[in-house]
């Protein structure tokens, strides 16, 4: 049994070294590699030049990284302890959850800098990037309980208190660490979104915005590689335990009734009076926002007034007919963007199944991919994908497979012994398990990344036409700022929050009905 | 302590706010009065949006901008001096490509910032060329797609663009400024509001005065202070010193005016209101305030 | 021996009269919403059980003895009409006063516990100190032979031995009423009758009202004053019957000839109607 | 009746000499790895099973039944030195085949699937069709008593009658080898004497070679052409004791003396020695 293990590490060695070869070649010796695929020892070279910067950049990166974690992903746990305990205040949250994460980061990012002094605006981007993905698993992981320990805890007269004590708390702790998987590199990612941004001289986000201009691509990559190390040591990080946790976490054998993360239904008239309230409450919200701090309406229109943007006086109709416009061009390609980026997370993860080896292989490279700094991976992915659809969906894609994949795999981990063993009985191979078994019993854990990642596709686009493609929302929004027009802007995020809300509940309801 | 003082600058550490620099190490701003918290800019940095939100009582911004907040949302700016009297906003291309004006980019690709695409498109129909005759496409401060041809030329400034697209590729670059093609207006332009202006006025003469001082000194020593600030202002902003001197010597004939740096005369403030009204943004000679430069 | 029939009797006149009521079923019925419509898993049926009787339900598998005993731990509500007390009280207000220990048809373990913080959940579930009853934990764990085991998790034991980890659990909180599912289903022969022995020193030195499901008649007879007899389709008590034994009752009782008339007499009772389709 | 010591031999000369070996077990043990340190789940073992034997093992509870069930079915892999061969091929070769058939002792449904779609997911997995099948799975539905609940999901099904839709799923591939683990450990005596009688007119129409790992002597005794009886601490073969009741056995079997006589020295046998501790 060993054996196998040793052979398998070799081949990804060995994979791994025949792909830095060919990069090497590309790299060196090609006219576009020499100019924007830079070969690893040409990279390794620069970076070594610029060692002192990495020094200064990088501990500037991490810190934000890490405040930004940590704070995200206390008020997440936080929050989703409040959740689960009480159902209710979550869904009359829920407009305010997918908000923070919806918020456009063109439309947050001058805000935050607007109002926050010294490292704070790009340590709020990477909190506020890290809270959802880091609620969501950790509220699947606290309402997936075993009906048999939810029964016995109640046959001792515990309430709800017991059991989140004894067995919540316990039972979340894999899907607890698939989140923070998920948040370290997006804090990573909003640290230096917020870093290149705000204006800030330290980070490998400033790094980036004064090493852009300066045509040098193995700075460039050398900045991206290592903001994608970061990225991967905090994943690793929370990797370790993960597997240890996992092991021991799922039922030895399978209860006769599916654990389920959906809270029961409440009564109907009280689920649409909160669904009411989490319309609301983003509004009210925003509203407070506004008055209180007294920012003048220029920047900050309150809601009444981006709602009288788009339907009053003569600039409506030409608002609206620009709006229109963008989204016409944004939303088909954030929802192909969305499935297209499901599908990818889907099949790495039926790849840590089916060819666990291959799977291991990928995992690096897509987890660079994922936390390459959008901006430096620009340059080829209008090489390779032109300024077309193709790479607009292809940066979604990359912002949405990652959470999506962790969540699946966290998902597929959690199967009951039980249940492999009986495919495995009957001669079922890995395709099988993951057909009959993984996919099924994952279902709440496939949704969850749905929802998870509808909102991330939008964002994924916008991103892409503001810096590639020069059309759509993004565009509008990106060009509305330089304008000083924050009324379109307010209306475009507005508009674009609602639409991920809509994208979050469509994904609900479509669970709803499958679960029946 | 003097009276403390933000300035909301619009761009990241760089050559192009060298003055200031000079003027905060000499401590002219401190013998002005002045306790001055400089703010660096970058990408999500609206210098306009501080000065409304009073997070900068004094900012670097750009006119269309500026002009088109005073007249389409009502804000009270007033721009009291202008560090570039011509804006290094050009069109920059290969000498290669054979692009020497305007006209030239008919059935060329052109990379340009989403932010200026107003302006550009107004630059080329006062050249006669309509949008349909080339091919635009968003840029994003990256030189690469030019030096490797995906672009035939860019929008940019001209402070550091040409010279580090001429250092990669080997290949010489010329540009266009938008100023000798038919739109002529400043850049930088120092604002702040009525309000600023009204109850904070000693200490933004302060403020101009040294500033035009820190300017003055690097006029009088070109490469003195580049060379200088490598290690502290500018450390770890990317440049490469060559590209800095480039930026630091390039940038000066663009700044200079027999009246002093930061000068506005009639004839400046007339172009820039025909180019405003060119871009289609209403505005008048009471979006400047000459009276501090008077002072000085 | 004493065949009653299935409605209004209390139990077990056998033991002495006027003992306390204990657990009180009153026209308790079971139907379940499915998507295929209403099953009713259980007729409504009355049952009153004194105070320290210990009695065994048999029945076919379905007839309804594991609803029964989940409505008795308050899992389950009776349909409207019906009722059940536990004690004068209703059973989600009795298990709070952790007077209650269950062991579930399916031992229904938590992963990530060993065996000893396995057996001494309930504990933790009911807010009582763990620390003093380390040695009271030791001697349950050692009751069902796990001695060895105590740090082994769920994943590493057999199918019997977590089955005593949950006999262990449902003991660990000294109950006096005790709800057990068919505990002995997955042990062999001689381990279940060394646990029927020590069930039955346990319930007799706290007098503890016991319900336990069995498919062992033996076990039943051996164990219990009262036999009740289901049958299913639909679920509803058949025969209820008294074991007239002497207590205590020792191991040889299970080669007596009354033991086994008894117990052939409960198989005919079994057999007799509704049995399996 | 014939006891033999405990290793190498092949059973069962009862039923005539040189028929094929089904099944060879060859010096597998099994040692788990834990965090406590190595446990020795079983010590190296020797069996082999013609084709068409009716093997019972029985044993105390934690002794390695289960264990050796899960290596004949690849499940586990027997420690270094030990093989086992089914069909003179590798048990995770053979399963591919679709000839293995397997009750664990856990019920193991899914529970997303109906009671017929858990049936048949054995054949969903070697990739049969399942369509020209759906009369024999009904037919099956209706041999463990589950008409009319073909539609019901495993949470809507009592203990048993979960535990009757495993019988049934290990039946549905019509296996050549079929290993049951306590098949009918939940169900009462009445149906488990029909589940007894049904298992095997099955195993006679198709010789099929089976394990039975069981808790009832009697049961073991009725089914089984040979009994192996083991012992525990460490998991080992301690007897191998063969049937000789004339087949066809009858109900009425389980009265007869001698049926008794088996059964009384079989009980003996796991007294013994290493029973519990
Ligand atoms: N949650 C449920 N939903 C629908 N039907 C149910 C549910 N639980 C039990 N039933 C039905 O109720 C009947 C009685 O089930 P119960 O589990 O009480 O039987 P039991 O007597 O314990 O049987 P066994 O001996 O097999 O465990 C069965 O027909 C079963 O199908
Ligand atoms: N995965 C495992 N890890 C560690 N130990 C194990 C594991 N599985 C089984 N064991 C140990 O191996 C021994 C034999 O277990 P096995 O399940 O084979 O017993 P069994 O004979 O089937 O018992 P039962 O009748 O209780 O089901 C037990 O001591 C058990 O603790
Ligand atoms: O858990 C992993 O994402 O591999
Ligand atoms: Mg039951
Ligand atoms: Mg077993």
């Amino acid at each position: 049994m060993k054996a196998p293990i040793y052979r398998e590490n070799a081949r990804i060695l060995f994979g791994t070294l025949v792909a830095l070869a060919v990069w090497e070649l590309l790299g060196a010796y090609t006219s576009w590699g020499v100019a924007m695929f830079p070969a690893p020892t040409r990279i390794l070279a620069q970076a070594f030049v610029d060692r002192e910067l990495y020094a200064l950049h990088g501990l500037a990166t991490l810190k934000t990284s890490v405040f930004g974690f940590a704070i995200g992903v206390s008020v997440a746990v936080l929050a989703a302890l409040v959740f689960c305990r009480l159902p209710g205040v979550e869904l009359a949250f829920r407009g305010v959850n997918i908000t923070l994460f919806a918020m456009p980061a063109i439309v947050i990012g001058p805000l935050l800098v607007l109002f926050l002094k010294g490292d704070w605006p790009q340590i709020v981007l990477a909190a506020l990037m890290v809270y959802f993905p880091a609620m969501s698993a950790t509220l699947l992981g606290l309402r997936t309980v075993d009906p048999r320990i939810a029964d016995l805890v109640a046959a001792y007269g515990g309430g709800e208190g017991a059991l989140m004590r004894h067995v919540r708390l316990r039972g979340a702790l894999p899907d607890l660490f698939a989140g923070f998987r998920v948040a370290a590199p997006l804090a990573v990612l909003g640290a230096v979104l917020g870093e290149f941004g705000s204006g800030t001289r330290w980070g490998f986000g400033a790094f980036l915005l004064s090493a852009l201009p300066q045509g040098n691509p193995a700075r460039l990559w050398g900045i991206g590689l290592a903001a994608s190390a970061i990225a991967l040591a905090g994943y690793a990080l929370f990797l370790l335990p993960a597997r240890r946790l996992s092991a021991s976490s799922s039922a030895v054998t399978l209860a006769a009734v599916q654990p389920s993360a959906r809270p029961k239904g409440g009564a109907s008239t009280r689920r649409i009076v909160l669904t009411l309230v989490a319309v609301a409450l983003p509004f009210v919200i925003w509203w407070l926002g506004v008055t209180l701090s007294h920012v003048s309406p220029i920047i900050a229109p309150g809601p009444g007034r981006t709602v009288m943007f788009l339907i009053e006086g003569k600039q409506a109709a030409a608002a609206r007919a620009a709006l229109g416009h963008a989204l016409g061009e944004t939303l088909p390609i954030a929802a192909l963007g969305l499935l297209a980026g499901l599908a990818f997370a889907f099949v790495l993860a039926a790849l840590t199944l089916l060819a666990p080896a291959l799977a291991r292989g990928l995992m690096p490279v897509a987890l660079v991919a994922q936390n390459m700094p959008l901006v430096a991976v620009v340059p080829v992915v209008v090489l390779v994908f032109g300024r077309g659809t193709a790479s607009s969906v292809f940066m979604a894609v990359l912002v949405v497979f990652f959470p999506a994949y962790v969540l699946l795999h966290q998902g597929f981990t959690s199967v009951p012994r039980a249940a492999s063993d009986l495919v495995a009985a009957y001669g079922g191979g890995r395709w099988k398990q993951l057909v009959h078994i993984a996919v099924p019993w994952s279902v709440s854990y496939l949704f969850a990344a749905a929802r998870l990642v509808a909102p991330q596709a939008l964002l994924g686009v916008m991103v892409a036409e503001w810096l590639v493609t020069g059309v759509g929302l993004g565009n509008l929004l990106n060009v509305s700022r330089g304008g000083l027009n924050y009324d379109m802007i307010w209306a475009g995020a507005l508009v674009s929050i609602l639409i991920s809300v809509a994208a979050y509940e469509g994904v609900g309801l479509i669970e709803r009905r499958i679960a029946r | 302590a003097g009276s403390p003082l933000a300035f909301q600058s619009i761009w990241i550490n760089d050559p192009e706010f060298i003055g200031y620099f000079i003027a905060i190490d000499k401590g002219w701003y401190t013998e002005e009065g002045i306790d001055l918290t400089y703010i660096p800019g970058g990408p999500d940095v609206i210098p306009q949006a501080a000065l409304l939100t009073g997070k900068a009582d004094i900012a670097l911004t750009s006119l269309i901008e500026t002009a088109s907040a005073v007249s389409e949302k009502g804000a009270t700016f007033k721009i009291i001096g202008a560090q570039f009297q011509k804006s290094p906003d050009s069109v920059i291309s290969l000498e290669q490509s054979g692009i020497k004006t305007i006209k030239d980019l008919v059935g060329k690709t052109v990379a340009c910032p989403p932010l200026s695409l107003g302006t550009f498109k107004v630059l080329l129909g006062l050249n006669g060329v309509t949008e349909d005759q080339l091919k635009i496409v968003p840029y994003a401060f990256d030189p690469t797609p030019l030096a490797t041809g995906q672009v035939d030329a860019v929008v940019d400034f001209m402070t550091s663009l040409p010279f580090i697209v001429e250092q990669t590729s080997g290949k010489k670059a010329s540009y266009m400024l938008f100023y000798d093609f038919g739109l002529p207006f400043g850049q930088d332009l120092v604002t702040v509001s009525e309000e600023t202006l009204k109850n904070r006025r000693k200490d933004i003469v302060g403020f101009m005065r040294a500033s035009r001082k820190g300017w003055n000194e690097e006029i009088a020593h070109p490469d003195k202070y580049v060379k200088e600030y490598e290690n502290t202002w500018f450390k770890g902003n990317g440049y490469t010193p060559e590209a800095a001197l480039f930026h630091g010597k390039v940038q000066l004939p663009l700044m200079e005016n027999p009246n002093g740096i930061f000068a506005m005369d009639d004839a400046w403030i007339d172009k820039n209101l025909a180019t405003l009204d060119k871009v289609g943004v209403k505005a008048d000679k009471s979006l400047f305030d000459t009276s501090i430069l008077a002072e000085l | 021996m004493n065949a009653l029939p299935a409605r209004d009797f209390d139990l077990p006149p056998s033991q002495g009269a006027d003992r306390t009521v204990d657990l009180i079923v009153d026209r308790a019925g079971k139907t379940f919403e499915t998507a295929r419509g209403p099953v009713r898993a259980l007729e409504p049926i009355d049952l009153k059980v004194p105070r320290g009787a210990f009695v065994a339900l048999i029945g076919p598998s379905g007839c309804g003895k594991s609803t029964l005993l989940r409505m008795v731990a308050g899992l389950e509500q009776p349909d409207d009409g019906g009722a059940i007390l536990v004690r004068g009280k209703h059973p989600e207000q009795f298990r709070k006063e952790g007077e209650l220990g269950i062991a579930f048809q399916d031992a229904a373990l938590l992963p990530w516990r060993s065996v000893t913080e396995n057996i001494f959940f309930p504990l933790q579930i009911l807010g009582r100190p763990v620390r003093p009853e380390a040695a009271r934990i030791q001697s349950l764990v050692e009751l069902v032979g796990l001695k060895g085991y105590e740090a082994a998790r769920p994943g590493q034991l057999s199918g019997g031995m977590r089955q005593r980890v949950a006999i262990a659990r449902a003991l660990v909180t000294d109950p006096s009423v005790l709800l057990l599912d068919e505990p002995f289903g997955a042990l062999d022969q001689i381990l279940r009758r060394q646990m029927n022995v020590e069930l039955q020193r346990i319930w007799a030195a706290r007098q503890t009202t016991t319900l336990l499901v069995t498919h062992g008649i033996d076990e039943a007879v051996f164990l219990a004053d009262t036999v009740v007899v289901m049958q299913a389709q639909p679920g509803r008590i058949a025969e209820i019957i008294d074991v007239p034994f002497a207590r205590p009752r020792l191991p040889s009782l299970f080669s007596a000839p009354e033991f086994h008339a008894l117990c052939d007499r409960l198989t005919v009772s079994l057999h007799s109607e509704g049995g399996h389709p």
